[in-house]
């Protein structure tokens, strides 16, 4: 229901006042003893006027996301050309076919996108809901946002989108049903029979993703402001991290997932018994990030790809999982060393008895003596006290499966068993060659498997075609035992960005001299190993970009040392400023990336915030050159969450794996009536630069997309200045990789003051070949209104 | 029956499939008679055969039929090196532009009537090909890595790499005489 | 937003009452000068306590779930057998292979249906928001409801499910808004790594399925309160229907899709303006369900399957669409015929421009001088304008297109082009044998030709593949033209069932007197024809079962005439009783149906009805002899609607293409420990009978689905008098097409008494053969709970 | 190729398919060492074929390798009259008992070993039998349909009427004979 109007966006505070009235006289007649409930009282005090569009549903950007989408075109690549979703089908759409519904391949395609984005941010908004509940009944609904000093704007997006200035909980319940109103409609679009179009099921894309960014701000700001998280602290303390950093001889417990709660649960029971310290509370996934952000004595054992690695290692007593991106069957691997597992999300069940009701000792000796694998609990307080009692009671009699779980002589053994059927190589998704390196092993090789280590993605999809039933995964991980040693250091999330940062940096950012905002995200579905992540951040970092992480892919950031055995968090500050490397926090902590270009351009800008989403998109797409890297893109959630970086003007590499995401969005640079944009300080339309060039763009190796996001940092605002040295880094790193200047070099040079004096001859010498000639620079925007008519 | 099976066995492909090439000498007078051809090649083309590296027989091929080149990969400055034809762009853009009537090609002197592809990802290749069946289906794609590839109008079949290396000399033989 | 507290469920009244204070003192402390927006005025007048399960969130109800699919277990037919909803795919699930997120097949395939399901329950959800948003501005929030006459419980399901009983619009509204919320967390619970378990998926499934049901109601409720339908009204009008009954010589607008309020706009332009009945308002889909409940001289065209040979026919100068359902590229056919297009939905925006700013006519010379061939307007009153005036200025113009678009010689011509390639058959989802048809027409002989007509969906999909590119669903539908002149009538939707006809029914139908209520709802996908459909309920009608029937098969219902020229709503009276034939009206009335049950559970046998869903599902599950069929069923809404009346425990049958739905709920007669219930009047747990035997059916033949609907009828509660009808029925249908007793008659004979009397000796006979033994009659009940432990 | 195929071509299959029979005598074979077989029919069994009606065949199909036939079709009186093992029940529940290890058939004398379809809609035959393929490994399927089924373990590949009542008529007398 919708308890505010949209017209005139109203605050809510105090709780649940209550008014006896003997009798009011109204507009509406007379009433007589009624009981009045209070739900909002109002006061205007958000200085800012409402923009043009507060609470836009989907038709409301439209016109901002064809600029974009004829702009950036989408390209599909269709991972399946039949359609199965009525009872019509099954359909095949190729070659032109049209489905019994009427449909055609590009449409189908762009569904299945819409679909999948749906989901992805119904995952953020059922986890911010979930969230939210969890913190009002326990904090109450009136607990103010305090995202920390120093953060004025405290919701960028919120107030972006809805025109909303959330003072505390309750006004983010406000944002979530807004959110919840509009993924219905969008969701609903994509049933048989409906949107028809390619381009407008795009541009629900873009809306789904902006409603995903809302999702995230609503649910990380709840929780920073009321769990004790940093509060947009850059020196946010160092969590220890890795296998090498658990504890053997304690109880040891495993947390999963996304949503803090039940994590928060373990960590209070421990704390309200004095038992922090003596049992092991270790992380994976972005529950890992929230609950050393709660609190950094939790250690982060890594990313969603090692789920089935760390259980086999036997160290986790008692497995917690929460919500998303939990391997579906971990209840399997649990069973398999003896641990136990609680499984605590209405949307992830796993077919467990409800035992939310029963006394906590029956839950406990029910799980110690293997009465059941698992169970299902609700209640986070609850989840705390049974996991600790049961990691307690559990750990003395699990000792011998924390011993290396296979022998370098079992590896042998097993290897020599391989029938070299290759059913292994042509399953794994990186095509791993499994069956050579059996071959090696059986030979009393290993180091082809263990070589295998950093580029295996732990799906285990392996291990189930296997015609010998070799555990190949287990026997890649133990080919070598270095990995169970590794400790490492990463930098707890942050949350959000200062004000007072984005004051300090925004005029070099969008002037071009901070050459670049980039942002490591994602999930940890690599094509070659974490590595890469590492490689590209600390190429930029050095180069003084600013660094940006979240997810998965800030622990990655984490887990590769220089000479020195610093990681990256040590080597560098975490502050938003050049050469920064500032992990922001989990998966929902994206919001504050999105949120730092949206105060760039209100902050230091002071473009007007409030329902003014187009100028403000308009704004970071010519002005602030950030760029999102999403290196091991696995899931929906990343595809909502990169589609609402689109609709802002920030443009989002992927890996190799993120072309099953099925379209890519891309310029093109040789169509000058492309990038006609208008200049606003005369009105004039003018061909300008295909700056950002594309809007997703799948690389497929890390050396093209460190060219690429050097590329893509560059933005039509550039001063002369910034430009030049946005095209140092470019044509630097080109060359690094290619061994010559970029060939398109010509496109970025405006004026003979955007040539970097290093490179000035050979600069010169192509835009003469390229018959190269100056342009103005441009006051960028695409939107008319923006045109300050000076004439 | 796996030789002309998707390599990665889930990439199951719909209802029209390469038609596989047996012989070289199919391959080369596919090429012949190919028109206007791009070539395209990924990061694998660095792989080094037992004789000579992949790159070399691409670039061989390319050479011999006049073909352009675009590449992002880490070979682009050896392949520039050998051939002028040759332009650093990524296979997902290149893509994008062929179903483009009015496209000229990367050199500017008009559309291109087939593409070769080799040494991207399995299933990169896998799916911008299911694109380009699709979105632009007046162009002819030959895959030419040791991979069944079904998307494509034509695909070699699953062969190990001395099958390859073979195939790939005598295609250059061919091409060549 | 929450704005109600679950626990005091409250109900709303006036809007938006504003009071200024210049203090008040509160337990928060004093509050100056503040503006207070009352938001809800509580009075309680609902005087039925709460019960046990207001607004239940996923686990609320999951207990129950479990009992019904413990006895109604699922049997997978995944329609396909990878996975590529991330970026770890694709991965193969065949042959107990699981997902890199763990996922195995049966929990695939569920995950896929509870995609589908949510697509469905969203696209109602939508559809009633957009549609209580519309009624809110035109005509307030405070609009009572008003179901009519002899309607006290106005909305059972919302009663039923959240506690609230509505009063006016705005009550609806919070209704919506906790389906919003329940809708979110069910669509995250498909993402990646989450819900693994293929009953806990079937769970959700079922909750779905009840926000189904709920979106539903409030969408019909609302209509049918405030815009003049006919109010739960037996004798509603009888609508021209077929068509026959287009007047060629008057300007014609199509309206389709299934939300009313566009063809509402013309409508009442057409009123306002004197010209109602100088143009002729035609429609197909559940629009002109609608549309002719809103004002009978709405022409009701046909189903779904028509639209393309609608347009074909060169009779409609507009088609207007709104929303569901519609095939995606009208926009072609009208190009063809040079009738205009409106889009009218944003869920359907067709890539076409927005023009709800322009003024009217600019927008009529746009479309009528052809610079558009569409066009998108948001606003139902000015697309009433558009419309109407663009097809007065059309109509003249398209004089030529109105005669028939292919001629016999044409037909014959083409047919001779015919390759004999086969593709069309293969492709054609009924396999229709087309390739023979052209042979025979190639001839001269077009009988087969037209006898393909009945069978042809109008996928056009044997078009799309032709290689000697034939137009083929032309070339059928015109190879006769008696379709052309065919009329026929629709009674028009009646809505609910007024509590009167309950109170007199209940109990017949509770034991078991009026053998059955079925339900004949869904849509057009027929494997066979819409002939199925009328012989089915023609049966059972004439054996005095109820006959309910809703969306495009209430009026496939209407298309069949007896020898004297009669349709079913002529022969039989539209009431709810015995041997009544009911259409209750579009997609969103199937909420009247399950309404039906629950108020026979509620007001004949006073179960408790507000948030005890529970217990009233028991009730019909065990007491309540309601099937239904959808003998066509194409969409997710269709598949969501059926999972909402699986929980609420009424089977339902499908057709062959069901079966792509992946997945059957299935009983098994064969195994007694399925079948035992509680005897509420004992508490023992007795064996009972395989009473309904399934959950959801797929039937190969109508035959078969005849007798299976018979014996899903029957009830454990039946009366022996009523079981002996039943049972009559059974028999007597079965033997009519398979020529012997029913082989399990057996179980369903508890004692000799429910033996019908005609059919005695042989059904003794086999008994004996069976070894049967008599049962008591138990008060069945699968709820512990509601055991009444007398001794 | 297209013999092969899907008959309903957008049916598509996942990573296994079908082996084809080519010769009535290897269904002969398969259905001789099938163990314990139930025969499902769909409706479409009352077709006639130029000699006999499908139903014949069937029937004698199953007399030969006295297998039992489940149908809910409208041949089930004739069938019944001719065969005492029959059943009425729909293919679906059948299909939905096959998998559970401790169901003894229609005759509760045992497991079925082998599972025979013939005559229903290619489609539902398609699901039913992807179903058993997934959720019932141990049972072999193989479908007389005159159309290729992917999902069974044996299939027929597509053929026309008459091809089909060969392939039928040869098949019944190897198994008589
Ligand atoms: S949604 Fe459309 S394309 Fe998909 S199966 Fe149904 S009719 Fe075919
Ligand atoms: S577990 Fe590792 S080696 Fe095995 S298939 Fe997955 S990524 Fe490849
Ligand atoms: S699947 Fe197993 S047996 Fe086959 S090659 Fe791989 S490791 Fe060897
Ligand atoms: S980064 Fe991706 S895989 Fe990692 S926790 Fe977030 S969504 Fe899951
Ligand atoms: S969702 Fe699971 S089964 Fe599907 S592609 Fe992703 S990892 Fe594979
Ligand atoms: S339009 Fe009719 S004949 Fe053509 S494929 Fe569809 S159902 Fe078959
Ligand atoms: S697809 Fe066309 S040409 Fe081929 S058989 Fe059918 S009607 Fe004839
Ligand atoms: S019955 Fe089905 S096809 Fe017909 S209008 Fe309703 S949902 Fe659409």
């Amino acid at each position: 229901m919708k308890c505010f109007s949209i017209k005139k966006v109203s605050l809510v505070s105090k709780k649940d006042l209550y008014i006896k009235l003997k009798e009011a006289t109204t507009t509406l007649g007379v009433l007589r003893d009624v009981e009045i409930s209070i739900d909002r009282i109002i006061y205007e005090e958000f200085e800012e006027p409402i923009g043009p569009t507060p609470m836009p549903s989907i038709k409301d950007l439209r016109s901002w996301d064809y600029t974009l989408l004829k702009r950036y075109r989408p390209f599909y690549m269709p991972f399946c050309e039949l359609c199965c979703l009525c009872t019509f089908g099954k359909c095949d759409l190729s070659m032109g076919k049209r489905g019994a519904c009427g449909l055609d391949m590009a449409a189908q395609q762009s569904r299945i996108v819409l679909l999948a984005c749906c989901i992805g941010a119904a995952t953020h908004t059922s986890h911010a809901k979930h969230l939210v509940e969890y913190l009002i009944e326990r904090y109450g609904r009136d607990i103010p946002l305090d995202l920390g000093e120093g953060v004025g704007v405290e919701a960028p997006i919120v107030r972006l989108v809805t025109g909303i200035k959330p003072r505390t909980l309750r006004d983010l319940e406000d944002v979530l049903s807004y959110v919840d109103n509009q993924l219905i409609h969008l969701l609903a679009s994509t049933h048989t029979g409906q949107e028809g179009d390619a381009l407008d099921f795009e541009s629900k894309v873009l809306h789904v993703g902006m409603m995903d960014h809302l999702a995230m701000e609503v649910a990380d700001i709840a929780q920073i402001s009321v769990m004790g998280f940093p509060k947009s602290d850059p020196d946010a303390p160092l969590i220890d991290s890795g296998f090498g950093i658990v504890d053997k001889s304690k109880p040891v417990i495993m947390v999963v997932g996304h949503n803090v709660p039940s994590a928060a649960g373990i960590i209070d029971y421990l704390i309200e018994n004095g038992l922090l310290g003596q049992v092991e509370v270790t992380g994976l996934c972005c529950t890992a990030h929230d609950a050393a952000r709660y609190n950094p004595r939790t250690k982060i054992i890594g990313p969603i790809s090692w789920q089935v690695r760390y259980i086999r290692s036997g160290l986790p007593d008692v497995v917690v999982v929460d919500e998303q991106c939990i391997k579906t069957n971990l209840i399997d691997e649990a069973r398999k060393v003896d641990a136990v597992f609680i499984a605590t999300s209405e949307k992830n069940c796993q077919g467990l008895r409800d035992r939310t009701e029963d006394p906590v000792d029956e839950v406990v000796k029910d799980l110690v003596e293997r009465r059941e694998d698992g169970v299902l609990i609700f209640d986070a307080e609850k989840v705390g006290e049974v996991a600790v009692k049961a990691a307690i009671a559990l750990a003395p009699k699990r000792r011998q499966y924390k011993e290396k779980p296979i022998s370098r002589e079992a590896i042998i053994e097993y290897a020599k068993r391989c029938i070299k059927c290759m059913e292994c190589v042509r399953t794994c998704p990186n095509n791993l060659p499994i069956m050579d390196a059996m071959g090696a092993a059986a030979k009393g090789d290993l180091s082809i498997l263990s070589g295998l280590y950093e580029q295996c993605i732990g799906c285990v999809k392996c291990e189930g075609v296997c015609r010998a039933k070799l555990p190949i995964h287990s026997m890649i991980v133990w080919a070598d035992d270095v990995f169970e040693k590794e400790t490492f250091k990463v930098r707890a999330g942050r949350g959000a960005i200062k004000d007072t940062e984005i004051r300090a940096v925004g005029g070099p950012i969008v002037f071009g001299e901070i050459p670049g905002v980039i942002a490591f995200v994602g999930c940890s579905n690599y094509a070659y190993g974490g590595r890469d992540v590492y490689e590209m951040s600390e190429e930029f970092a050095k180069r003084r970009y600013i660094i940006l992480a979240s997810g998965c892919a800030a622990m990655t950031l984490g887990m590769y040392k220089d000479e020195e055995g610093k990681t990256l968090y040590e080597r560098f500050p975490g502050s938003f400023d050049a050469g920064g490397v500032v992990n922001v926090g989990s998966c929902v902590s994206n919001a504050h990336i999105a949120g730092a270009a949206i105060k760039i351009a209100n902050i230091f800008a002071r473009r007007p915030l409030r329902a003014n989403y187009e100028e403000i998109a308009d704004y970071v797409l010519n002005r602030v050159g950030a760029v999102g890297v999403a290196w091991g893109a696995m899931s929906q959630k990343a595809a909502s969450i990169a589609s609402g970086f689109w609709r802002l003007g920030v443009p989002v590499i992927v890996g190799p794996h993120g072309s099953k995401y099925r379209r890519a969005l891309l310029g093109r640079s040789d169509r000058e009536e492309d990038w006609v944009i208008y200049n606003a300080r005369t009105g004039e339309k003018v061909y300008c630069e295909p700056a950002p060039e594309h809007l997703f763009y799948m690389a497929e190796t890390k050396e093209e997309a460190i060219v690429m996001i050097a590329k893509l940092c560059m933005r039509p605002n550039d001063t002369t200045k910034g430009r030049a040295i946005k095209l140092s880094h470019y044509a630097d790193l080109y060359k690094k990789f290619y061994n010559a200047l970029p060939e398109d070099i010509h496109l970025f040079v405006r004026t003979p003051a955007d040539i970097p004096i290093t490179m000035k001859d050979e600069i010169l010498a192509l835009l003469k070949e390229k018959d190269w000639k100056e342009k103005t620079i441009p006051d960028p925007t695409l939107l008319p209104r923006l045109i300050r008519r000076r004439e | 029956m796996w030789r002309s099976e998707p390599w990665m066995k889930a990439e199951v492909p719909g209802t029209r499939r390469a038609t596989i090439i047996e012989k070289p000498e199919l391959a080369a007078e596919l090429l012949k008679q190919g028109g206007r051809i791009l070539v395209v090649c990924g990061n694998g083309v660095s792989t080094v055969l037992s004789k000579r590296s992949l790159l070399d027989y691409i670039v061989d091929v390319a050479e011999a039929v006049d073909a352009h080149i675009a590449t992002s990969s880490m070979a682009y400055a050896k392949i520039k090196s050998r051939l002028t034809n040759a332009t650093w762009i990524s296979p997902m853009e290149v893509a994008h532009r062929v179903p483009d009537p009015e496209w000229m090609g990367l050199d500017g002197k008009g559309a291109y009537k087939t593409m070769v592809f080799i040494g991207l990802p399995y299933y990169m290749t896998w799916l911008i090909l299911t694109g380009l069946k699709n979105f632009a289906q007046s162009v002819k794609t030959i895959s030419l890595d040791r991979f069944y590839q079904p998307n494509a109008s034509w695909s070699l079949r699953n062969m190990n790499i001395g099958e390859w290396e073979q195939f790939l000399e005598a295609l250059v033989n061919k091409l060549k005489a």
